[in-house]
């Protein structure tokens, strides 16, 4: 990472397809990648319902962008934390998550698990610990 | 290091208020703004939470928004600031980062 | 100071533009920069020309035009989120077939790309939206 | 606007971009290949192979670096990098390469 690189942290709150805030958000970050900066993505409140497995979405005509969220490691997005308070008050465990791995560069393209769960004060560390924060 | 947060929601429709003061550090600024100048309304259902945060957090309400909808100042819970857009921007100025709780 | 902003909602139906208007104005009358506003979501629709609110109303496209011109700020709809939404300059609408564009004067389309430039190059960014 | 490929009609956008994306086949692959001016050998069918593939799991589009960094790591460096890529596609392996692959249009967001 360049020493000149900002921390940005896109944090997202909102679940997917009731409205579009989760898909554009994951569209801002898979082309900020390009810049190379220290890219976190946080993931409370109703935003742990993106990252959910077995999302279906035939039934309602519109494309299930779940599986994009594990293409996030080719891109070097690979920090994304989830709330466990907010997993805990929707009854969500970590099992009730996709898996979204990386391969470390520095550790001989090890695959390494891209979810980092955080309790709500970590979380509210990450958070003070920027340059910017995206809101979604 | 710290952070204005924003929030714009009214706390009787959504949580995000609830979770700002949730992630706020010591020494941040709160400000509601728009719909969320209700939260600053004493004697709610809220206010108690409110208030309790008010002296780690510099809670403020935007004083516009507020007259706006009609909300006398003197029931703002005690302890909360009123600021107008020349304060906002300030205290946007004065922190070192600025999140908006959507 | 340097201000980057983001308008994430449309005109009229939320009051995300008109909070980041009034909060423009006093930045910039407290001696600050606002070198660049982007819009993204429904905020794509504050560029359209061809909104005609009643009179006795706040143009809030208008509202942007001028003060754009008057502090040279840089107003960049999300390309990405403008084709979604049937917001089109003459360049697009010549690349994608359409017979028609709406950008209004003192907008442009460009990319997200805009957006995290805003964020390296801003000294506080600063979100408006639902 | 549209191909024609053993008698059926594909349409297609302003820039060559088919409208319906299941309508793709590997017929189709190689009409859209001779509008662009490319002779469709094995290697380029490798590159639109393995896009169809990644969009099929991800369902993105790969940006150019991460097509190639994905490329060099399964078929190898002296594939995976910017000159073999754009011999294959002159005008661009995400423009051409997507387009013959039956992708969505990159939004060039950039």
């Amino acid at each position: 990472m360049e020493n000149d690189a900002k921390r940005f942290l896109y944090v997202n709150r909102k679940a997917p397809y009731g409205t579009i805030y989760a898909l554009e958000s994951l569209e801002v970050v898979l082309i900020g990648a390009a810049f190379e900066q220290n890219v976190s993505l946080a993931f409370l409140d109703d935003g742990v319902f993106q990252l959910t497995k077995g999302q279906d979405t035939q039934g309602i005509g519109v494309k299930n962008f779940s599986p994009t969220y594990r293409a996030l490691g080719d891109y070097d997005v690979n920090k994304l934390y989830v709330e466990k308070e907010s997993l805990e008050e929707r009854g969500l465990s970590v099992d009730d998550l996709q898996e979204i791995t990386y391969e470390d560069e520095d550790d001989d393209w090890e695959e390494k698990p891209s979810i980092n769960i955080v309790s709500r004060s970590e979380m509210a560390d990450i958070m003070a610990n920027q340059d910017v924060v995206l809101s979604f | 290091m710290s952070t204005l947060h924003t929030v714009n929601k009214s706390p009787f429709s959504t949580q995000s208020l609830v979770s700002c003061l949730g992630h706020a550090k010591d020494g941040d600024t709160v400000l509601l703004i728009e719909d969320g100048v209700y939260g600053a309304i004493s004697q709610s259902g809220i206010s108690d939470a409110i208030s309790a945060r008010a002296t780690e957090v510099n809670l403020c309400v935007l004083q516009p928004d507020l007259e706006a909808r009609g909300v006398d100042a003197a029931k703002v819970v005690e302890g909360v600031n009123l600021v107008d857009y020349s304060g906002f921007v300030e205290l946007a100025a004065k922190h070192s980062l600025t999140q908006a709780w959507l | 100071m340097k201000f980057g902003v983001v308008i994430s909602e449309g005109p009229y139906t939320h009051q995300a533009s008109d909070s980041a208007f009034n909060f423009v104005k006093a930045a910039i009358a407290n001696g600050h920069e606002v070198p660049r506003i982007f819009f993204y979501h429904d905020g794509v629709n504050v560029g359209t020309r061809l909104s005609v609110p009643p009179q006795d109303e706040r143009n809030i496209q208008k509202q942007w035009t001028e003060i754009a011109d008057e502090n040279c700020i840089d107003l960049v709809i999300c390309i990405a989120a403008a084709q979604r939404r049937g917001m089109l300059d003459e360049n697009e609408a010549n690349r994608q077939g359409k017979d028609a564009n709406n950008i209004a004067e003192g907008f442009r389309i460009s990319g997200l790309g805009q957006l995290i430039e805003m964020g390296i190059q801003s000294d506080r960014l600063i979100t408006f939206g639902d | 606007m549209a191909y024609q490929v053993n008698g059926a009609t594909i349409e297609h956008d302003e820039e060559g971009y088919i409208l319906t994306l299941s309508d793709w086949s590997k017929e189709l692959a190689d009409v859209i290949a001779e509008t662009e001016e490319i002779d469709m050998n094995e290697e380029h069918w490798e590159v639109v192979n393995f896009l169809r593939e990644y969009y099929e799991e991800y369902q993105i589009a790969p940006a150019v670096r991460v097509l190639i960094k994905s490329i060099k790591k399964s078929l190898g460096p002296e594939k995976g990098n910017n000159k073999y890529m754009y011999e294959l596609f002159p005008y661009g392996p995400a423009k051409q390469a997507c387009k013959i692959a039956g992708l969505p249009k990159p939004t060039g967001c950039v």
